[in-house]
């Protein structure tokens, strides 16, 4: 199994569940964050002294999936988040060594 | 010191730094006091009303998304800022200016020359502070039905020009001794005058903007957009309905009228009713008593009543609070899903629509001349008759303005403006600097 | 124009609109202007006591957590909204109709009716204007004891029957000429007749509900549940401050009276006592200077201050003030632990207890007839049976009210409702939609 | 009851319950009526001047950070509330009481003896109610400044010796007959002998504690510590607005002032100026108009018009309140960039600079005795003077008072308690402790 | 060294803080996010508007721990955030290759 | 690849953020978070109720980056985020699999 975490816009999430649910895949887990790829900094002035914002928000998403799932779900992120401009976000793909419903403590495959 | 010599008292250690004439230096007369007593109430509710504006402000701040919150602050406190200087120098002289033609004042630009002919008893001044707020109430509307993706600078053009021209031609018509008023038009406080005329120009911009991105899936549904900050929208609600005592009561710009205590009552329990009817209304409809309903009822209750708060008795006002507590649900799910119009905080259906139908229903429930106490049809029609001259007068002039400003300078912030928020793109900043912000 | 005509004045352009007879047609007299002043001064208290709303609105909001702000919010809204038309229809009959016994009012139902026995000289809706905001406090109280948990729609219900008749009947019995005005019993602007009712009500809504989950852990240690938002509940402590100027100084109803300045000194050197008494206290006692207490205590000192604003002398407002503020914290702490009473925002320490702390003060602190100034016992025994007999009285009545919802409809929403909020589960929203919000 | 009696009216039910003789108990004249308008005017407008007590909660809460907002919050309830009872006991006497020498009034202490000095025509307490709520703005204009990194409880000893005696010694020589007032300065509502006060005592506070953490980095340049919720920020701002009408017009002391109208519109228009002035120099400088340089641009011209909103003219408002907008933005840089003063609300800049810029501006554009007005340069000269005399006099003893709170227990939280916030180090609490606050 | 991360009702953790710490676990790291497994949508309404709620809160635990207290600590959560319904929460389980502890610069299992 | 997860106090975050980015590590993902390791509770009084503050607000951070970078960056936190006192932090490392650029497709240390 893979965690697939995946930073993206946050004006593209809505549109992501949707493509996602519609794929079978409904588990995840999203929160908020501040990030900077290659992204360039912003020169903005807050009562007339600069402030270099270099940190950008971000949206997180968290998918446990089988191994076979990683690619379409990959597929369906870069196909949605995708504008080519940077900034478009990041995908990480981890090893996941197991996994457990706490309603039924099945575990595993049976749990995602 | 002798009781008598009021006038010359004050703090005799302060009479150094007052530099005019005082009231009567003869000594105080009941007619003086009279005059006092008047200058004292009408500008105590100007202020009320003055504190309308942050209710406003927050009202829509709390309706829409956090990332456009110090935007909508900003418009809110430039429109009254521009507005109080525009309306000085242009707006009052159009609205009570000498009259032309029962259409439009053209005298006093600049508060120079004579007000005689306005027959008041208190010092100009008094009355311009009233007339301020008014004129800046009626800006203001506009603000919400076009946030979050109207730019700053072209609101501000809007903002101006409503209050220079646009208002002060209708305040004239029904206020300032134009042809409404001649007709008999009951508008005592401004459902019409301020309220309609707002909610009007902000139907214009709301359609000539087009709905902010996301509101409307590719299938047309209507997406719910909720806003950022319930607890202030209340506070926001709360604070309107306190200023509008100064709305109405103050509409006296008298406090030795006999009419500030029905007054009173009728704007507070219209408003009452008003929350009541939109609560109930959709706790029916959708299961739960929705609070962003209830709260926009309470003020179309109290626009409701603006017309009508002199004539009616309280009866009236409930049954107008009432039904326009209703009345706002249902125009904003009709905007929403069946116009398109996308108003964020309900501005047009809370002061267009609510304001056209309490000025109506002065024509049914007057107790006198009102359709239901036997007075007949015609105030009915006068009515109309403003309502109609109105909305045409304000949508041909809005069109013109709005659409002036899209030909010159364009209306709108670009997608990507309006995705990353108007706060960081139009001022720099973020409002809530140190809160994480849900996407 | 002549400068006597000033009853025909106003601006002439809007006599149009003003449908009625004018104050005096015949001219300012001395007693017109009298009058005028006092109608006008007892509305604009009215319109601070109603800006109250928001003040306990806030209050309450900021001292329970986001995820029921919404639903506090809107029970502030309706309790008013509700309560000014209940009071209208019913509880303002009840309070001034024509007395039977002593006990009730029962004339004037739907303002029908004579109000010729309470021999005012302005208009019978001023009157009413003052009273429906009086009322409304006292019903808004309670909210915020049983915040967090309990039902909108049993919450609503009770509401309207403390505005309708449980209040009333107290009012009537001290304001509107009942036995204890017979007695002399001296609550001037109202710490029992208000406070003391919303506090006891409060009293038995927070036990019948019991305590909100989490409250107290299994060895029955209470936990501190933190409010949400501390700024706006200091916002919402503000403007009750604010506006018990109107409460306070405006319950003369006459501006003419000479007392209003020192009620006002009164009020403010009470609340701000208050604030120092809980802030000391606190300090001394937890090693830091509590916020949430501090913020308490000024509104103890105004609860405490209520009774005799206008018997005692600032000295005694100050004594009044500091141990109101000093028993408030205490009162709270007894509550919490030795009661577990679950009372989130403080309202029965503040306004039950410290009611009638304040009310019994002034049979010791009145400058005339209090005991420290040689008016003997007889005024503070007044004052107590005044307190006791409204205490059993709001006691029974709620249990009756409440325990009657809950055997009905039942008053507590479901524990999975609980833990995920009142907001979402009871109208489908939350207050702060963009923001995330800590768990 | 006959219409004359209206002095034995009110309500015939609640009689009982006024203890005092009652203004002129022999009948209604329109001297007593006259007082009685002065009353009710003064109150009402200290009820307004108090209200703007969160109005700079709310702005000094707004432009910091979360973690020291009920910290803030907290400093401003005590300052209004130690200040309150500290003016009643000390402030007033030197303020007001028998003039020694121009320099001090020294007696009265704790309201005792006579004030008929004085000369007023309404009870003292009336007046004593508004004086407290002036002092108690001077002292609350500190707080912005010294803002999150001064300990609580050396804030409150400073608090309460500006309220005590740096304060009242000013406004003895400006308003208590005093030197400065036989010289003849105007200052009508205290551009300097409020705000000015206030903002000296500011900045010695904010020279003395020097910069918060991270303000600076090591090269020297000035970072942006952006505030946390401008929303609430701007409330204030218009909160201000809403009460600096009490804080002018009401400096009449008189509601049968002929000169009330005026006032408030040269106060309203100084305020709009002063936010579009601020906006416009903002925009240009950095591309985009700064929200909380607006913010701090409408009440540089409320602050500006102070001195002089009985004196000059509408134009002459403008003029100030678009200078005052300009000034304050440059003058908050130049603190900030040049001076290396942190002052996170621009505190100094708004009432201290602003204070003494519209004090002068008096001596140009008084229209009577103004330079500008052919009056000569003698009315500006004496302003200069007043102006430079209150700076020595408030930074001496300012230095004075911090310099020896300093010595003896510290005036700066230690660098752990900055970071890790007031509100948890000095109050053990959070503001919001439902949100996740970005570090 | 494994880590645990759990996503768990926020309601259960006090309960769950408690009972670790009892057992010696202290170390963790917990912040709040949105997810979703097999629960259900819910449908709300906001100004007569359907809205479709999809993401619900939930709290995520993070602890770095010993491989042989893997066991240990997932039984806990079982126990004390199982209710039976849908929406309980999930473990997840990864590997941890290194852990520094940054105020003494101790490594792996000593910086537990 | 490796993801280093470092959580450390919020106030030494500014100071790392400039040191990484002269190291030319700009590519990172930030969040608050709320934890404990050793640290100790503090006791503090709200209404009078006692509180038992055990969870500390932290900040965490972050960044993929090839295998060589580890150690450099491992570095770089200890040195700006050591006070020496309890409460300063820990670097978490853990394998990454795969990494991808959503705005341009390109994958793993190319993607970094
Ligand atoms: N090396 C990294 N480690 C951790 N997070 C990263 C890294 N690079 C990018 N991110 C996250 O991905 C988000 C989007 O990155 P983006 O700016 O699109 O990257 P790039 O410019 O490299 O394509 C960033 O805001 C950040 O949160
Ligand atoms: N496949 C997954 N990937 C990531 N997070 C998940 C996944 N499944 C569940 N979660 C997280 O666990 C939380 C609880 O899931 P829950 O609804 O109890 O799952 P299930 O219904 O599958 O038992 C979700 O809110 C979500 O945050
Ligand atoms: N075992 C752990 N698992 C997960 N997070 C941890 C663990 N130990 C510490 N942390 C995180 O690191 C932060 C700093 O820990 P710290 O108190 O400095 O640890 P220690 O006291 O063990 O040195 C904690 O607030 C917590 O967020």
């Amino acid at each position: 199994m893979k965690k697939i975490e995946a930073v993206i816009r946050p004006g593209r999430f809505e549109e992501l569940k949707v493509a996602l649910k519609t794929q079978g895949v409904t588990g995840m887990t999203t929160y908020n964050v501040m990030g900077r790829g290659k992204q360039q900094e912003v020169k903005q002035y807050y009562r007339g002294q600069e402030l270099q914002v270099d940190l950008f928000p971000k949206l997180k998403i968290e998918i446990g999936c089988p191994d076979e799932q990683v690619e379409k779900i990959v597929q369906l992120i870069l196909e949605i988040c995708k504008t080519g401009q940077i900034g478009d976000g990041k995908i990480f793909i981890y090893p996941l060594e197991e996994v457990i419903r706490i309603s039924s403590g099945e575990k595993n495959l049976d749990a995602l | 010191m002798k009781r008598k010599n009021i006038f010359i008292l004050g703090i005799a250690l302060l009479m150094v730094l007052i530099p005019r004439a005082v009231w009567a230096s003869e000594g105080a007369s009941p007619e003086s006091n009279a005059i006092a007593i008047d200058a004292v109430w009408t500008l105590l509710a100007a202020f009320l009303v003055m504190f309308m504006q942050p209710g406003f402000a927050l009202v829509e701040a709390g309706f829409i998304r956090a990332k456009n919150a110090a935007n909508i602050i900003m418009k809110n406190v430039m429109d009254f800022a521009a507005g109080s200087i525009v309306y000085f120098l242009i707006g009052f002289a159009i609205m009570f200016g000498i009259d032309k033609a029962g259409i439009i004042g053209l005298s006093g630009f600049g508060m120079s020359g004579t007000f005689e002919h306005l027959g008041l008893s208190f010092p100009i001044w008094v009355f311009l502070m009233f007339q301020t707020v008014f004129a800046a109430t009626a800006a203001t509307i506009v603000s919400g039905a076009v946030a979050e993706r109207i730019k700053f600078g072209s609101y501000l053009i809007f903002s101006v020009l409503i209050t220079a021209v646009i208002y002060p031609v209708v305040g004239h018509w029904i206020w300032g001794g134009g042809w409404l008023a001649s007709l008999g038009m009951i508008d005592f406080a401004g459902s019409t005058v301020v309220h309609s005329v707002g909610g009007w120009a902000a139907l214009v911009g709301a359609f000539l903007l087009g709905p902010r991105l996301g509101k409307y899936s590719k299938d047309g549904k209507a997406a719910a957009i909720p806003g950022h900050n319930i607890t202030l929208a209340a506070l926001g609600v709360f604070i309107l309905w306190f200023g509008w005592f100064g709305f109405n009561c103050g509409s006296t710009v008298s406090g030795t009228s006999p009419d500030i205590g029905l007054i009173a009552v009728n704007t507070n329990i219209a408003a009452a009713a008003g929350a009541v009817g939109a609560m109930l209304y959709s706790w029916i409809k959708y299961r739960k008593p929705d609070v962003t309903f209830t709260l926009n009822g309470a003020l179309a209750g109290l626009v409701g009543i603006t017309a009508g708060c002199a004539s009616v008795n309280p009866m009236g006002a409930i049954i107008i609070g009432l039904l326009a507590g209703v009345l706002v649900t249902v125009s904003v799910q009709f905007l929403d899903n069946k116009l398109r119009i996308d108003d964020p905080v309900g501005a047009i259906s809370v002061h267009g629509v609510c304001g056209a139908f309490g000025t109506a229903m002065v024509g049914l429930l007057a107790v006198d001349g009102g359709l239901f106490y036997g007075g007949g049809a015609s105030l009915l029609l006068t009515q109309i008759i403003g309502i109609a001259a109105v909305f045409v007068w304000v949508i041909v002039a809005s069109f013109i303005v709005f659409g002036a400003i899209k030909a010159v300078m364009g209306l709108r912030v670009s997608e990507e403006e309006e995705l990353g928020g108007l706060d960081i793109n139009e001022h720099g900043m973020n409002a809530y600097a140190d809160f994480m912000i849900k996407s």
